[in-house]
């Protein structure tokens, strides 16, 4: 485990909250990474399902994109993407959605539209995706991101995706049927929402972060558990099943070209 | 009908200010098309589509599109469309109007459209961005059970081009692999332009295999790579490279017309541009 | 989940005045579960189906159907059900309960009810027994056009059977040829039973082939020729025939009862009663 | 021709109407019979929709149900039921929907559900199917049913499917795209609306049957059109290939085993 980055670590915690056998809806990126870790460790058998159509896909290195061939090749159903998100996503058949964004504040909410204002906006993000549609419909959500001040932040500057809305029991009051986020999942730590308020609370820091870094990296007054738990550090097959998958994946997503 | 020339089906079927739909989802995406809508100048476009990508990132970077209607745009797996942002944040070279969906909305609004509805149903999502977004979303009652449920407007396109794997020679198309949301865009559609890797005497089936017959199709063309970068499933494999590379390429909005005038306006062919591109 | 014997399938899974859907078009009709239903003398069923035929019929004519949801109820290309008229026109051996849809509404009402929805949407048909037939049929508004169109509830089933060409071990089915409304009903109940012709290992990708995940089917079960006299493509031809005598053997009630007590009651399995009607 | 019965008769009229290349929505029995004659005629490239979800079926007998695993395999396309009612049919994709049923009204209104009242009926028929669907959404109809009085009735006792309703603009008032039923043909000639009443006339007598036939079968009082035309003879080709697709199709179906 020695000489784990932040973002391994991230990737590993991330890993080891998936249950084996679950149903688990992943976008491209940290989701992927992790999803597709686990499926190498504890969880042979979690099922992955992309918004490309594909359910149980088994890729061997990491999707660049949600609808690389592999993912298809690999799946054992391949569908239409109307029929992933109502027959699959949207009929509740999906036990987790695995969600990133640009910004989340307190309750968990998220941005993945804009920084700045809609109408003339400082940095314009790809938008929602699927993301609003798995934070409703997932039985859980869990969310990875790096934790930076300008990613956790007091206000939202577009609210692309609920979390627990204004806290308490918005959520539920709203019409949501599935729980919402469970866990986010940052380089430095863990975050869940407390049972009641439904704010964020920082119950877990990897191993070496101080709380200090935490707090310094969250827009707002972050609440820490007591005691606030120490993440089990990454054990030495997990660190070498992760590098092995990303140097297989690096590998096969290097045939460079040019192209000017 | 199987048309010879991609340049004479885009004159024919594509218009300026036309709503047109090139779908694909990272999987067959209609590369060759854009590129020839490019070069046949077409402006004031609509342009619908779940995963706006690269062939949108152009379209948007020569002025062609007036409006963009979809639910995520970027570079998968890379980062940013910076012709795009270009033209969300600066107006640059024209300011784009955008109409934000999520990728349920946008299906239900194709398959709605495909079905001759006026709408799709989707259970809400309230306290987003689409609860107080009346130009593509509305409430509904359930006329049952009294439930508030969300409607979206149907997408009828006047155009959806795709990219398939291959047709007959009466135009019935076969595609397979990540199928995406193509059928329901050229079900959806008044025309439908499909260009496929190759023509052949019968379409064997395939597992996994979706057949569009030949009254849903308007034209069809064979161009061979005609996806390139992306992929099809059985022909060819995506070009990863172009994808990171065109990060770089379209940063810079002197770089970005340059390449457009070599590779795009500066061939006449999608077999040329391949070759230019140093892909064939 | 693989379950060894269908009659604790049927036991564990379907319960007196349960809500049932045993679709089937044509290709792929569950009979061998249907028979288990009689066997086990299962009553006060709301059975759900687009085209009910013979083994609708046979449950109709036991008395343990309370209501049924329908469209299309004969014995193709051969005439009437005769336990089913004889239910609805003289009440024997039990009033029987009608809600009528057409074709298409059913379809709507299982997409709807597959997507989690409470209506499907449909263009009206006015002037017709839909459009003054509240119980199945409701008028919605589109909220972007003004425009009215036809809702139609939802089908939830407690329990849809289906039968399938092959299961893998972990629970994934596979079925091919017509697949009508089969994947729809499923993934609308909350309980699914599918038997198969057989198990396999793996399921290699057939053409026409649809997968339905593990995930959505509570138990699978291995019922060789359990279509019968339906056909399951690959595996069995339809037995023309049976239909034929089907229509002499229901018209008389006593008759009816007999073959009922002879061929299903009178047998433990579906084997013993393939065997039994000569079909083995 | 000489020793056609009215029923070969009836089925190569219906058949002659089918133009080639058309999409064409067909129900099991006398309009499936038509449809595939026509395939065999003048219209190789007819192509044929039936309920099931087959798109351009092929069959080299005719089919005891929309089902038969023939129409699938033979087909360009199979489609689910949902699909081919929602993106086919509703959609507007079909030409010709080609009909029977058990009561037909002077408007063309059809029967299918009951004879006598719903609520305590004297004779229960099947019911609706599809055909309200393909009489709202086909760009025509037609309509092939033997004309007897107890079938072309002064009042339905139940409409399940709508022709032209009261008549005159009542259809294209209440909102339908389709043109509606464009000719019914019988065993006795042929009915086409009137083209501003639209009230069935009796346009054609087939060979040999007297127009005081056609009344006495029709349970209003029937218009008929002067002069009434006199439809065209079976041919010997039409003939010979109607009974070769009925001998086959019988051979095909004739496996028979005692069930009793």
């Amino acid at each position: 485990m020695s000489g784990a980055t932040p973002e391994e670590v991230m990737t590993i915690a991330a890993a080891r909250t998936l249950r084996d056998g679950a149903y688990c809806f992943v976008g491209v990126g940290l989701p992927s990474a992790a999803a597709n870790l686990a499926r190498r460790l504890h969880a042979p058998r979690l099922v992955l399902c992309y918004e490309s159509g594909t359910i149980g896909s088994k890729p061997d290195v990491l999707p660049l994109s949600i609808g690389d061939g592999e993912l298809a090749e690999t799946a054992d159903a391949v569908v239409s993407v109307p029929e992933i998100f109502a027959y699959w996503l949207q009929a509740g058949r999906i036990d987790v959605g695995f969600l990133g964004a640009a910004q989340i504040d307190r309750f968990a909410n998220l941005n993945s539209t804009v920084i700045g204002s809609w109408t003339s906006p400082r940095v314009r993000l790809p938008g929602a995706g699927g993301a609003p549609d798995i934070a409703a419909h997932a039985r859980e959500v869990l969310i990875i991101m790096r934790q930076r001040r300008e990613a956790f932040v007091e206000r939202l500057d577009f609210r692309t995706t609920a979390g627990f809305l204004e806290g308490g029991d918005a959520r539920p009051r709203s019409g949501y049927a599935g729980a919402g986020p469970t866990r986010v999942i940052t380089d430095l730590g863990v975050l869940e929402p407390d049972p009641v308020t439904r704010e964020l609370v920082q119950t877990a820091l990897h191993p070496g972060v101080p709380i200090e870094a935490a707090r310094a990296a969250t827009g707002w007054p972050l609440h820490v558990a007591d005691p606030v738990e120490t993440t089990a550090p990454p054990t030495a097959i997990e660190l070498r099943v992760l590098r092995e998958l990303q140097i297989r994946t690096a590998r096969a997503h290097a045939e460079t070209r040019l192209a000017q | 009908m199987v048309v010879d020339r991609l340049s004479d089906a885009i004159a024919e079927l594509v218009h300026d200010g036309d709503v047109v739909a090139l779908e694909g989802f990272t999987h067959l995406i209609p590369f060759a098309a854009g590129h020839e809508l490019i070069r046949q100048g077409r402006r004031d476009l609509t342009l619908l589509r779940m995963t706006p990508d690269l062939i949108y990132d152009q379209l948007i970077g020569v002025g062609a599109v007036r409006r963009l209607v979809f639910s995520w745009g970027g570079n998968p797996g890379v980062g940013s469309l910076h012709r795009f942002r270009d033209a969300v944040e600066n107006g640059w070279p024209e300011p784009l109007e955008l109409i934000e969906h999520t990728h349920a909305s946008m299906a239900a609004a194709y398959v709605a459209g495909a079905s001759n509805l006026p709408f799709g149903v989707l259970r809400p999502t309230p306290g987003t961005f689409t609860a107080s977004y009346s130009q593509a979303f509305r409430s509904v009652l359930c006329p049952f059970t009294g439930s508030e449920l969300t409607a979206v407007a149907a997408h009828r396109p006047d155009v959806t081009v795709i990219h398939a794997q291959r047709a007959d020679r009466t135009g019935n198309v076969q595609l397979w692999g990540i199928i995406g949301v193509q059928k329901e865009a050229v079900l959806a559609a008044n025309r439908a332009l499909v260009t496929v890797e190759e023509i052949v005497d019968v379409l064997t089936p395939v597992a996994g295999g979706v057949t569009i017959p030949a009254s849903a199709v308007t034209a069809v063309c064979a161009v061979p790579g005609g996806a390139h970068p992306s992929y099809t499933q059985g022909y060819s494999r995506r070009d990863n490279a172009f994808y990171r590379e065109w990060d770089a390429m379209s940063r810079d909005r002197e770089r970005f017309l340059e390449w457009i005038e070599r590779h795009v306006r500066g061939t006449a062919t999608h077999a040329e541009h391949l070759s230019s591109i140093g892909a064939l």
